[in-house]
Formats: structure tokens, sequence, C-alpha cells
């Protein structure tokens, strides 16, 4: 029994674009807000210790004394900051990261705008948000902040290349770059059809959204906060939301690509969705649990010395294989691409092994 | 044409999260390489060394706490030394085991928490901190059961320690040893070859064993760059001769080393600490001592081991019931006098690496 | 703008002279903000379910700063540890810029050095803070006091909300001094100025 | 085992190399201000005391006592200093030999008011510049915070 949405459903198309368009930003913020709660109870889980318990039942409600606190507390603009910069830049932060759940499909018919050019315009907006957190950074004339700025500019080129090649790698797989028809295309969800570019887009949205093991911008041990040192009240709301959308959406992109969107047996396409989500953010918060951080050029190097070159043999072992042998059963091809990812995948962490034992000494 | 670029000042300043304290740094930055460093301190000089000239012997023992309170125990040791040596008092042999076993397990929480906030500044978000602070607890639990205190305890009194075990100690000591190992090797486990670990601490803040020596660190940092030179050792004080257990030292000198140097140090702590139970004789744990203690005229210098290095404390009496002066070698001060050149030409990123191995505590390093 | 650049002697001397101008003028304790917590407030009826919400919110999501000088600083960081979980009531956000926190928990000896520091601190808060004074150091300058370079107490610097006694207080006592200042957030009014 | 060295035959080496003015006494040796540089540099090249372990300064009521220790790693060996200056004289500085002093040396100067000549930068460590007097000499009478009320 499939739960899909005809494409025309209301009949009129602006009702629907209006319609589809609330349900995703309601998504996106109740995400959001589950996200916030569960960000604080797995990572003291990790602690072995309780977390927010004490605002309303398991401390479901904490994301909310949260976001009204903040709300109402005090906007301050520092005197020697670049007002307009410093009023506008959250805004730009926070926008793209919606822009971007237009294109995602949460069900069946659920979708803003399938656009033919799905992929290209996901990798063009997420780049302008990464410019926002650059704009908060430079206004607010706060030298840590500024060392956090640019800090994001040069990681999220050296990452811009591996994640649209790794995503290219899927358009080759199945022909057309809209994300409607990637999901048709994953009978067996890419992860497994594409163990490679799996591992490179995963490490590539990491840095894009700034979580650890690349959580440079906002490093709170070096820079105390980043980017956002200056902000208070509904302005670090915004850029606080930021932090968790462009996670909700990280985790949206690796279900869609990777993990075959609302496919799934049984449940109704929305209920797999948020599973796979809310699964892909569990690992993304193991990461931020147990990984220490990368200095901002042993990311870069990690970026144009490590994934760039995977991302072209992926590419290449993909072109190759829908060029000769389109018709391969998938009993061979699968099992044979992973055995030769994780082969790729050990040559390269010995290569860098031994390149840092030779630096580091 | 090359761009011109232009160096800024940044204050990793007094109220920041990873300096350890209220330790100020003027860094002049060019991009994110250091270009120099210029160490502020006495933002917690509390004028310790002045008020221990306004008060009698007795009095002086908690303000010793205050000095290193992350190993408090430790801090009083040098100054009982120092007093019973001017003063001639003889300690019963059961107080010096019960002081070997205080100080011992003070070290491993000392060690705990130095690289529980190493692994806090390279970014793994509180975790590895939280569960060597769970062990620390249970280490806190066995100093409480003994001295009632959590943090500061006032615990050594001049000719041995101020009260004796309390029957449950011994079972919950041993309980605790027979667990702490097991700890141990879960953290080796988890942060030992952790591939992005090494890549951040592996060949960052290399200390040659000549610069050590030239810049008289002690502890840790002075073992982690090659040279075996431990008190316990060298010139072993209390009881320790009668304990045999090795001491670990690094090979180049970088922060990995001194990170190992302390998990390896934590391990013989607990060796020690399982002989000196089964060699513990019984007696009274303190010599009587006139509570208006009025040592002979003269000065005096004891030195321990201290987790950070050797605390000495030079004793100087004018016959009266209050020091003439009494000042302490801190290891952490001395330690940072070379802060500056491990600093010039790295990172901000590994600056805050290289200041989190050298693992100081502010209410020492500014007394 | 032309950033003129500034030797560090110079920047010593500015230093000096702040701590001076400051230490002259905190000979005397600032009053503590609690003249309104007595008198009955008498509360018009629109602001009380307004008041209810924003006065839970703000309890129960009280992101301290740290200003952390001395042995007070391990007592707060063993209260937020496994044991005595201070993040059950929502506490463990370290935010470590003044600008997004709410409450600055003062623990460990002031001297006069740090004053100005502190002091800039607590006027970069965001408005609606709150202040706990931990340790005996931090109430009256505790073991310290007679010294010639510690503030004997906080409330020379920045009005303080709550007193904890105890040096170092224990985990449990900072628990309940949190509790008492969240009582004393819910008894708040958004009509009547702070 | 550290053993303190032979303070007489000490005294004999350096009175042999530098002249009188070396009284030994039970565990450090006395010896006049000015030659400190130049004894401490025979002892660090030619007597291996290549490890400064600290050095600090008493006010007796007329003049300043300034101790010395020195170790040396390789043969495990003690020797401590002793030299007396009056109020403001100042007294040849070891920052150069030893990086360990120099901030040793700086806090002396900060608390007492010794002036050491030669260290590469003598200024306040611990207090602030407007910060008169010095407090650790007996005559520090001022209190920073004068309980006028």
């Amino acid at each position: 029994m499939n739960w899909s949405l005809s494409p025309n459903w209301p009949g009129n198309f602006w009702l629907r674009l209006l319609i589809i368009a609330v349900v995703i930003i309601a998504y996106v913020m109740a995400s959001v807000i589950m996200f916030i709660w569960m960000e604080r109870r797995v990572i003291a889980r990790f602690q072995s210790r309780l977390g927010p318990n004490r605002a309303g039942p398991f401390g479901l409600l904490q994301a909310f004394a949260d976001t009204i606190k903040i709300l109402t507390k005090e906007d301050i603009i520092p005197t020697l900051a670049d007002k307009l910069l410093f009023w506008i830049a959250p805004a730009i932060a926070f926008v793209p990261t919606l822009m971007i759940m237009a294109v995602i499909p949460l069900m069946n018919g659920l979708q803003l705008a399938d656009l033919n050019v799905g992929v290209l315009y996901i990798a063009a907006i997420s780049a302008v948000s990464a410019i926002g957190v650059f704009l908060s950074g430079m206004a607010g004339n706060n030298k840590y902040s500024l060392v956090g700025a640019i800090r994001e500019i040069a990681q999220l080129i050296s990452f811009e290349i591996p994640m649209v090649l790794a995503l290219s790698g899927l358009v080759i797989a199945c022909g057309s770059m809209s994300l409607s028809s990637i999901i048709d295309a994953q009978n067996i969800p890419f992860i497994l059809v594409q163990p490679l570019g799996f591992a490179i887009f995963m490490v590539a949205i990491l840095a894009e959204i700034n979580r650890t093991p690349f959580d440079l911008v906002e490093a709170d041990s070096e820079l105390t906060c980043g980017f956002n040192t200056e902000y208070s009240g509904m302005k670090f709301a915004l850029l606080y939301l930021t932090e968790y959308s462009e996670a909700v959406v990280g985790s949206a992109l690796i279900t869609t690509f990777f993990l075959g969107g609302w496919r799934g047996p049984w449940l109704p396409g929305i209920l797999w969705f948020i599973i796979k989500m809310f699964a892909s953010f569990m690992f993304i918060l193991w990461l931020r649990g147990t990984l220490p951080r990368l200095r901002i050029d042993q990311s870069m190097k990690l970026a144009w010395k490590g994934l760039l070159p995977l991302a072209l043999i992926n590419l290449f072992i993909i072109g190759l294989k829908t060029v000769f042998f389109p018709d391969l059963s998938r009993w061979i091809s699968v099992p044979a691409y992973i055995v030769i990812s994780v082969i790729i995948i050990m040559l390269w962490a010995i290569f860098m092994r031994k390149e840092r034992q030779s630096f580091g000494a | 044409m090359t761009l011109p670029t232009e160096q800024f000042i940044l204050n990793i300043g007094p109220l920041h999260p990873s300096t350890h304290g209220v330790f100020r740094m003027r860094v002049t930055l060019d991009g994110e390489i250091i270009q120099d460093v210029e160490p502020v301190f006495g933002y917690l000089h509390r004028g310790l060394e002045k008020l221990c000239e306004k008060h009698t012997y007795k009095q002086n023992i908690p303000l010793t706490d205050r000095l290193d309170y992350v190993s408090a125990i430790n801090n009083n040791w040098p100054y009982v030394m120092a007093v019973e040596q001017l003063a001639g008092i003889q300690v019963p042999q059961r107080a010096e085991y019960l002081r070997v076993i205080m100080g011992e397990l003070q070290r491993i929480a000392s060690h705990l928490l130095a690289v529980g906030s190493l692994m806090n500044d390279m970014g793994i978000f509180y975790t590895a901190f939280m569960y060597m602070f769970r062990e620390r607890e249970k280490i806190i639990d066995l100093l409480e059961m003994v001295t009632g205190q959590r943090l500061l305890y006032n615990y050594m009194r001049f000719g041995g320690v101020s009260m004796d075990i309390p029957t449950e100690f011994l079972p919950a000591l041993a309980s605790f040893l027979k667990v702490m190992p097991g700890f141990l090797d879960e953290y080796d486990s988890m942060l030992a070859d952790n591939e992005i670990l090494l890549s951040r601490t592996k060949g960052i803040g290399v200390l040659s064993a000549e610069a050590a020596i030239n810049a008289s660190t002690s502890g840790p940092m002075l073992r982690g760059s090659g040279v075996k030179w431990d008190i316990r050792k060298t010139a072993p004080y209390s009881v320790y001769d009668k304990f045999e257990f090795e001491v670990p030292i690094g090979s180049s000198g970088d922060c990995y080393d001194r990170y190992r140097v302390r998990m390896e140090e934590m391990r013989q702590s607990l060796r020690i600490i399982q002989q000196a139970v089964v060699l513990l004789p019984a007696g009274n744990e303190k010599q009587p001592v006139p509570l208006r203690l009025r040592p002979a005229k003269g000065e005096t210098y004891a030195q321990i081991e201290a987790p950070r290095g050797i605390l000495g404390c030079y004793l100087v009496s004018d016959g009266t019931e209050k020091p003439y002066r009494c000042h302490f070698r801190a290891p952490a001060f001395i330690n940072l006098t070379v802060l500056r050149n491990l600093l010039i030409g790295q990172k901000l990123a590994d600056a805050i690496i290289i200041f989190g191995s050298i693992d100081l505590s502010m209410g020492e390093v500014d007394r | 703008m032309e950033i003129e650049s500034i030797s560090s002697a110079e920047i010593e001397h500015r230093e000096s002279d702040g701590i001076e101008v400051l230490r002259i003028a905190s000979q005397h304790p600032i009053p503590d903000p609690d003249d309104w917590l007595d008198e009955n407030i008498k509360r018009n009826v629109i602001f009380t379910t307004v008041d209810a919400a924003l006065n839970w919110a703000r309890k129960t999501s009280l992101w301290p700063v740290t200003a952390f000088t001395a042995c007070c600083t391990f007592e707060f960081i063993g209260a937020s540890s496994s044991r005595f979980d201070i993040a059950r009531f929502g506490m463990e956000v370290l935010r470590a810029s003044p600008r997004q926190a709410d409450l600055l928990v003062c623990a460990g000896t002031l001297t006069w050095k740090m004053a100005p520091q502190i002091k800039r601190l607590y006027d970069q808060m965001a408005e609606p803070k709150w202040t706990i004074a931990m340790g005996a150091c931090a109430i009256s300058g505790g073991i310290f006091h007679d010294s010639y370079s510690v503030v004997p107490g906080y409330n020379h610097i920045v009005p303080i909300d709550v007193y904890i006694p105890g040096c170092p207080p224990r985990p449990e006592t900072l628990l309940a001094g949190i509790e008492k200042l969240r009582r004393k957030i819910e008894k708040e009014s958004i009509s009547k100025p702070r | 085992m550290t053993t303190a060295v032979d303070y007489n035959d000490l005294v004999a080496l350096l009175q042999k190399q530098f002249g009188k003015g070396f009284t030994p006494a039970t565990d450090y040796v006395e010896m006049p201000a000015a030659l400190i540089a130049q004894v401490a540099e025979y002892m660090k090249n030619t007597l291996r005391f290549d490890f400064f372990d600290m050095v600090t300064a008493v006010d007796y009521s007329d003049h300043f006592e300034i101790v010395y220790r020195l170790q040396s790693i390789q043969n495990n060996s003690l020797a401590s200093f002793k030299i007396k200056c009056s109020k403001n004289t100042s007294v040849p500085s070891l920052a150069n030999l030893w990086l360990g002093a120099n901030f040793q040396e700086r806090e002396i100067y900060d608390l007492f008011g010794i002036e050491f000549t030669g260290h590469p930068n003598l200024k306040r460590i611990v207090l602030w510049d407007g910060f008169e007097g010095h407090p650790l000499c007996k005559d520090f009478k001022g209190k920073v915070y004068d309980t006028a009320n």
C-alpha cells in the first residue's frame, strides 16, 4: 500500500505550493526542536550522565525553554560592528537551508518542486549558507569570530568539490539529476551500490555542516564560540537555528541520496524518511561525542589530497560500469564494488598515515 | 605582487575555555601562525607567601592546600616536611605510609584531570573528560572517607596526619585498585591509537632534553623529553625508597609523549599504593606536637615530586611561632618559561594543545 | 580607520590605570538586587500567564558563563560531571561567550588585577542576567581576605543574587544555591523593572 | 641519591678560581654578590650543574639575602649559594645562563624590588604596574583595600 500524493492534488497550483511549503517549514522546525533535545540527551548518554530531564517528561520541553529564553533576551549590537551586515548575516545563513529542503521529497509526491536540475541546485544553494556564516563572523568585529569566519570559507571551498563529484557519481548511475528519479532508481539503496561515493559524501557533508571532526568554525575550545561570539537574543536564535537546520538538511540529503529516501516496505513513506533522517543524525552525534577536532590545514589536506582523488576514482569506476557492463547483475556488481572501495580506502589510509609519520617523525 | 598582510594581537585572555584558569597569553598572529607570545600572570596572585608570614605554623597548613588546588594533599607535604626538619620532629612509620597512599591517590586524580582537559582542548566534546571525572569521583570518595573534604583536604600535620583511616577504607581501596587498571586500559584503547589524536599531538610542541633541563622544567614535562629525573627516585623522601616502581620517560618530548608519560605514571602510582597497603604498619598516626610550635632558628628546604613537578618549600624561622619567610618552588610556574619557545611558529590550534599538555593550575603559578 | 599599533608596555600601563580606577571606585559593596523580593508585588492580571511562561523558560534554561578563577572551578565542574549532573536543569551548555549566557557563576578568589575583566564580562552579558557568588572567597575574600591583592568579595564589582557558602562548596550545596536562584526567577515580573 | 656536594672542597676549588670571599656553611656557600655571574658560568660549564633548581630572596631588616640552588642531573649532585646585598643595589642576572631563572628573577624583582642587571625583560610579573611598593619586604605596610568603613 503506497501512500502517495497525486501531482495536482488540490487542483489550484498556487494552493498546492502554499500547503506543501507550510508542511516543509513545519517539518524543519519540528525536527530542529527534536534534534536540539536529541543532541543534548544522546551526548549526555555517551558521557554516562542524564541530560536535561526536569523540563517536561524526559526533558522534552527543554528545546522550547531554550528558544523562548533566547528569543526574549536583550539583543546587543556591538558599537564597532558593521550594523547592516550584523543584522542581515543570520538571515543569509538560515534561508538557504530552507531552500534546499524545497527540493527534497518527504513522501512519494510531497515535494515542493521536482526540479530536473535538483543536484546542481543543492550544490549551489549549500554554498550560500556558508556565506551567511562568513558574514556573521566578519560583522561582529571580534577577532575570534574573524578567525572562525576565515576557517569557514577555507573549509567550504575545499569540501565543495568532493561533494559535487560524489553526487555526480549518483547522477551517472541513475541518468537524471532530479531527486525523485534518484529515489526511484534506488531499488537497492545507493549506500550499497556506491559505498565509496557514500563515504566521500558523508565526510563532505560533515564538513559542510561544521560537525565534529570538522567543527573548526565554532571550535569552542579554541575560538570561544567561533562566528556567533557577538550575537545574542533574536539574531543568536537564528544562528542557533541555522546550526541545527543545517544538521537537519545534512541528514535529509544523506537519506535521499544514499538511504533510499522515503522508500521502504510496510510503513508509509514519511515515516521511513523520519526514521532514516534520525538514524543518520544519530551517526553524526556519535561522531561528535567521540572524535577530536582536526586542525584547519589537516582538514583541507584531507579534502584536496584525500577526498578529491578518491572521488575521481569513484567517478571512473561508475563510468566504466555503466558504459562497458551496463547489464551486470546486481549480485556481482554490488559486492564487487564494496570490496574495491574497501581496498581503495585502506590504500589511501596507509598513504595518509605514512605521510603523517614522515611529517611528524 | 605580495598582498600586504597585517599581524593582529589576539588575547587568549584570562577568561578562555581552555586556559585552565586565569592565564592570559597576548598572542601576535599572522593568519593562524603565531609570531610572538607574551604570557601575562597575576590574575590569581593572592599574596600567599605574605599571608604565610602573618599566621602561625599550624594555621598555614590550610593555606598550602589552596596552592595547587587540583592535587591539594601533595602541597601540604613539603611545608610539613620542612617544619619537621627544622623542629626535629620524628614522624611515625604508619603516618609516612598513610601520606604515601594519599599522595599517590591524589597524583592519579590530578593526572586524570590533566589528561581529561587535554582531550577537551582537542575537541572531544567533554566525553573523555567525563569518563576521567567519573574515576576522579571514585578517588574523591576514598579521600573524603579519610579526610571529610572533597577538594582541599587539610590532611597532613607536623609529625604525621590529622586522622587515621576508618575501618572501611582499606576494603574500598582494594576494590578501587582492582577496578582502576581496567579503566586505564579502556582509555588507552579509546585514545592511544586514535588517528586524529595522533595527527594532532605527534610531533607538536617538541621540547628537546637540553632545552627542558636548561629551562628547569620538572615533572611529566621533563620526563616527556626523555630525562629520567624523578625526586622519588633521585632524592627519595619519606618512605619512597621501600617501593619499587619505574619512572616512565618519553622519547621525543612532544605532546603525545607527555600524554603517554602521564598515563604510565598513573599505573606506577597504582603499583606504589598496592605495595604501601601491604607494608602499612600499625601504630599511632601522629606524633603529639605543641600547638604553639616554635621551631629552632634557621632555614631549610624540602622538596617532593608533585604531579606537576618538583614542589619545594624554602622555610626560614626566627624562633618565634610565625615563619619568617616561606617560599614555594612552584613547578607549573617554572614550566611556563619554556612556553614561549614552544609556541612561536606553531598554529593557533596547536598552541592550545601544547598549552594543555603543559598542565598547570593557576593557584600554584601565581601563588 | 587606521589601527594604531600599541606597544605592550603601553597596553600594560593602560590596564594598570584601569585597575587603579576600579580599585578606588569599589571600596564599598554594591547592594544586592533583592529589594523587590520582599514587598508584595501587586501584579496586574494581564501579565501573570506571560510572567509564568517567561519565568519558566528562563528558569529551566539557565546558561552559565565560565567566570572561573580558582578552586571552586573544580567543584562547579564536579557538579556538571556525571555524578551531580547539572545538565538535568538544562545548565550544561557552557557558552564561553557572555553574550548568550544569562548566569555569571563567580567561582574562586577575585584579585584586583582580575576585577576589570569580571566587570567587563558582567557588562557584556545580555540583560536578564543573574550572578551566583560561589565559595567563601567570592562572598568575602575568604581565607585570603586580608591579602594586599584580593578583592574582599565579588559584590564590590558586580551585584550578586545568590551567595553559596563553603570553601569549596560541595556540589550538592551548589545545586541547592541554583534551586534558590530558580525560585527567585519565578518571582520576577516583566512589569516591574529589575 | 642526590648528595649535596662537599662544600669544603667546592669552596677550595672556587677560591683557587676566583680568590677570597667564599665561606662554607652547613648546607650552602656564602659568597660576595658581584661574583655570582662568573661563578654560575663556571658551575654550569665546567662542573656540569645544568639544572637551575630555584632562586628566592629573604628580607632581613637591614639587607636582602638571595639563595640559589643548582643541581646537576648527570652526577646527581646539589649545590646552593647565598649572597647578601643591601637594600637598593642590583645583582647580576643569571637569566642568560639558564632560561629557568627568567621568571623567578622577575618575581623577586616584583615582590622584593631587587634589580637584576642584564635580565632580558625585567618588569613586574604578578602585580600590575601601578602597584606602589614591593609586598614581600618587611616594611610593606600598604593594604590595597583599606577597611575604612
